[in-house]
């Protein structure tokens, strides 16, 4: 194979890889705004907490404590980061509620 | 039947490896050594380097017959079997697999142009197709060679055992140590090319992308790819089914086994395996040096050609896009985006491009799979 | 060799899936849509649904070469290679002994005459094997299209793969389909035959079986099973090995392994390549719509034949057998209990059904096993 | 095949599915009247809970809380069902005991 | 094609197992009941025994095909291609990958000295193979039948399936039980050979072991036994890959797998495989009796070869080694180690050999991979 | 083979099991040495606990609790039984430390 040849196979098939991934990138752009434009109105999604009104609330950080003390939330992160392997750092909590 | 003690000596002492190892074997078993160093001790890749440093070191213990094929009736060596697995073209693609179900596609499909810097990012691959071809390799062995530049190890192998068998070992090597040095390669080729302020660039937050979205993405990649190139059908096919069980949220428990224990059988086999190719007479050629040499210029030039798409969209989005994440398109993921990541906060602590750089990152797996299949369509059987 | 830019693109543009594409495709990829979608969204067996459909949806897409045997030494496509553990009866097996460490047969062990329940409901097997008979199928497709009857999908695809593998997707998808849709085929049918009175029925609480009988129960059922009909060691002797595992206490990894990563990898490979097989040409023919609606009758015919044997156990037992729980016979453990629940709780709100609606449901599994290696000693080989 | 033969299949086939399932019944039942006959008088199995009486119990709907209060044994659910990915409401807990 | 009743009905009958039926099947039968049992109730070695016993039963139930060869284009019977991952000595090394990466090799290398015991230990293999020539069998098989006495399932296995494969139940069989029974076999010959003042002495404290040292040793293992005995490579290259994985900490995922999920898969396909070559005919002869004898016999000396090897040390040390450690030396691991703790401490109630035994007992596994390497390389092929 | 023979074997075989074996022994040891003496000098490795001073110590026979209640302690250490699959009395905690 001649240096020319392989120079028409870099152009060629770099091209191709463009083209695959460009009309990979069309159709995916299309897809979403088809699937946005014929998506039902979205009703409120999240629920509101139910009953929470009573609940008195304690934060932590960014963490919402709902019945819990900040004690025993921190047990249970302790255990979900050992058992899980997620270091406690990279863990993300948003809330723990206590299931009345 | 007797036996003689002598002759009995003499048969185990004929049978031991003492009188048979060659100087090839010992430098390969050296090498071996420097790749069980570098996996555990520098955590290059172990997950598939510690293997296959460990199939080369078998390889090379002489006379143990682990890759003899059978004959006579005679049952083969226990790597000549588990070989079968990337022989037939097996293994990788049920790596793939298994990727796909860890693989969250969502960054992508939130921004699509990330594809073109998936698609730049394979520049590499056709810069060190092209410098094989002028070095006198055969353009199977060259587009195998090529293939390293798409940072991505089932599909350099899944080409290579198809194109070029006898350079597997090497390329296998080659790939998984330039992915595990991707945090040495890029960084001074993304100061070099890009200037402090376009460093600095913060990017929008991308949109949410729906439950459907994720589901419906799968099975277009896979129509579409395989339409365009029928070719990448085993790797894409099996890399988006993987990601349908993921996304689906149906069937969790062939998510789970396809990302756990399905794809840590196959890696231990795969990387057993292809070390396991590295026999010494082959693997110490002046080839092997020229495929070190040639993989690390196609990760350069990969690099270089994200980079570069990415200066150009900064420059078309109106500084929208950080050109950093454009290196990030050559694959080996997560860690190329974590550096695009590192670099931005250093240009600017503030910055977090982390899940930008993922859609560029997971593409660049989709590129160099559709590389590989240009390549196999050109130069397959 | 010189490659010229026209001449490559040509190759490419002919490797290309476009010009190949046959309207029995295009169908078929339709189809496949149509099935992700009752998998997913309708939640139809998606476990084995989700992987055949893909399988469809990759085999249709032209020229991947996925199926292709080896030949000349080139290395055979990846689904060539996962079908063979269909092909050589491997798979099934393996999904019973995963089945049978997940199932507690000691409602059935409580009640034995459950197992009446459980023959009774193979009836539609043999209807259907009729009713093909009279449209023209073989006996070795009329047995396999019966089969659908047992509302069992390894049972099926084991026995299909032995006598009629060409038709194998249609069979596939026609059980796992009619299972899903259990709970739509049964109610109408349990109301029509059952009288108010007889549906309020309220059963005697089942006895405590001890560990004891737990554990001579499989190796009971293999021996006796197996000697009266050897063809079913394949399918009962895994199904009751699974078992054994289970309830022996005593090895309980062994267990695990089976219920879980075991079954899942085998349900990946075994879905996608039972998919696989559904190619335009041969699928898309009257056969296969004959096939769905004689799965149908199949699937009516064994849950009357289990309802009516159910209304004859309520007389003789002087009303004391609910005849709701017949029509869990038909196995498709354990969504047919459920129905049967369901609708004896509608009879009645206290009326708790699901345990010994267990009995047959677990029944039908070793009726329909017997009923294909019935059909395997007349038709096999 | 004539539509007779196909009926003899289904005679006899079904004949036979019924013969073994038939055979399995009479032989499970005989073997379960057996392992009763030879069994041993049942040594009351249930071994009291010990020391449990001076333990204040609390009931929970049909759940046994001894030496726990409700919030923990609340929070010790929903723990297992996370994790065990069994809907809180399919659990079935006889009985939460504090280890002292 | 007509059927007539008669006709089918003849050919049901012909084809279940009640003509066929032999005696030796009878016996068969009633010595895997007796194995389920040993393997449930007693607990001997229940995670092979219990499969090993089902594969028994399944190849003695007349008629099933299932170890039938593929012929004719015909699919072979389910256990004939399970069998192929022993007939290719596929399994026995998965097995030692397995067990590798659960074995803490810190006391061997804590107390090198261990490997004399480890041994030792090996006496008994080589007396029943001096045995077993006089009385008749064939080098290959009283090489087979001698390594019963390494106390190690896999390695017999590995050994016996090259050399003798059809002893492989027996020998399989014997080697199970009589790990099981260790308990049973060795505590007698502990007390006879040991003087009370020898079993009181308390050990001084195993050093620690650095993370490095265990890191490398599975190297230099691998290294060092296949240079010597190239035969050993896939036996101990597997056991050493599956330790390098769990003491490297950097591919835990991998490790995990290959001790649970991959060495269950294996261990159930091996076990239920193995129990399916006893088939009557060929097990029951004089022959099993007699490797039943001959096991028993290389148990014993083995235990004895490492006790008196331990008395040779404490007399060396000056009194610093305790001898019942010695016998842990068969391998067997936990149990033999656990033997001597419990003698130790019957002896000297604040004795704790535990740690000290462990050494010895993880040498054994060396010792008999290496034994059986010797005889294979003596008498393979 | 005649007995002699296979007393040969004897010899010869296990000779060669102590052969290697005994090398094997030889090499561990050199490497142990070798490693002792290439070993930097060790770095005191144990961090001392971080800011425990103020938290209030309990003692549980051998295991410490660090701002911890026994019970919820016993709680945990359950939980932690359950789901390893090693029984209570094979378990060994060192302390359970509450997060903070
Ligand atoms: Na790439
Ligand atoms: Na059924
Ligand atoms: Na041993």
């Amino acid at each position: 194979m001649t240096f020319f040849d392989s120079l028409i196979i870099l152009v060629f098939g770099l091209g191709l890889v463009f083209v695959v991934l460009i009309a990979l990138c069309g159709v995916i752009s299309l897809e979403s705004k088809l699937l946005e434009a014929f998506k039902p109105k979205k009703p409120a999604e999240k629920k509101p907490v139910e009953e929470a009104e009573e609940v008195p609330e304690a934060t932590c950080g960014e963490l919402k404590l709902i019945g819990v003390e900040e004690k025993t939330a921190a047990m249970i992160m302790a255990i979900v980061s050992d058992e899980s392997g997620i270091p406690l750092s990279e863990l993300q909590f948003k809330s723990i509620k206590a299931l009345d | 039947m007797t036996y003689s003690l002598g002759e009995t000596i003499r048969k185990i002492w004929e049978l031991s490896g003492f009188t048979a190892l060659t100087w090839q074997e010992l430098v390969m078993l050296l090498v071996s050594f420097v790749l069980i160093y570098l996996a555990i001790v520098k955590k290059f890749e172990p997950l598939l380097l510690l293997p296959i440093a460990f199939g080369m070191l078998l390889a090379n213990l002489p006379m143990t017959d682990l890759l003899a094929p059978p004959s006579d009736g005679q049952a083969g060596g226990l790597l000549y079997y588990l070989y079968q697995g990337i022989e037939l073209g097996i293994y990788p693609p049920l790596i793939f697999l298994g990727i796909g179900a860890m693989t969250d596609f969502g960054p992508l499909i939130a921004r699509p142009s990330s594809l073109f810097l998936g698609a730049a990012a394979q520049f590499g691959i056709y810069i060190a197709f092209m410098a094989a071809i002028a070095l006198g390799f055969t353009p199977e062995e060259a587009a195998s060679i090529g293939i390293i530049g798409g940072a991505d190890g089932p599909t350099a192998i899944w080409l290579t055992s198809k194109l070029a068998n006898e350079l597997l070992p090497a390329i296998a090597i080659a790939a998984y140590s330039y992915m595990a040095l991707i945090p040495m390669i890029q960084p001074p080729l993304m100061r070099l090319l890009t200037t402090q302020k376009e460093r600095e660039v913060k990017m929008e937050q991308l949109r949410e992308v729906s439950k459907l979205e994720k589901i419906v993405f799968p099975i277009i990649v896979t129509v579409l790819c395989t339409f365009l190139l029928p070719s990448v059908a085993p790797l894409i096919g099996m890399l988006m089914l993987g990601n349908l069980l993921r996304e689906s949220g149906v069937v969790d428990r062939l998510s789970k086994t396809a990302q756990n224990e399905l794809i840590n059988i196959v890696t231990i086999f795969l990387g057993i395996t292809v070390g396991s190719k590295a026999v010494g007479e082959k693997f110490l050629q002046p080839k092997t040096l020229m495929i070190i040499g040639l993989g690390l210029t196609a990760f350069a030039f990969s690099t270089i050609g994200g980079l570069l798409l990415g200066k150009l969209m900064y420059w078309i989005s109106g500084g929208k896009i950080n050109p950093l994440i454009g290196s990030a398109g050559v694959s080996a993921v997560p860690m190329a985006a974590r550096v695009s990541q590192v670099e931005g906060q250093k240009a600017n602590p503030g910055n977090y491009l982390l899940m930008h750089a993922m859609g560029p990152n997971v593409a660049g797996v989709i590129g160099s799979a559709v590389a590989a299949g240009i390549f196999y369509a050109l130069f397959g059987k």
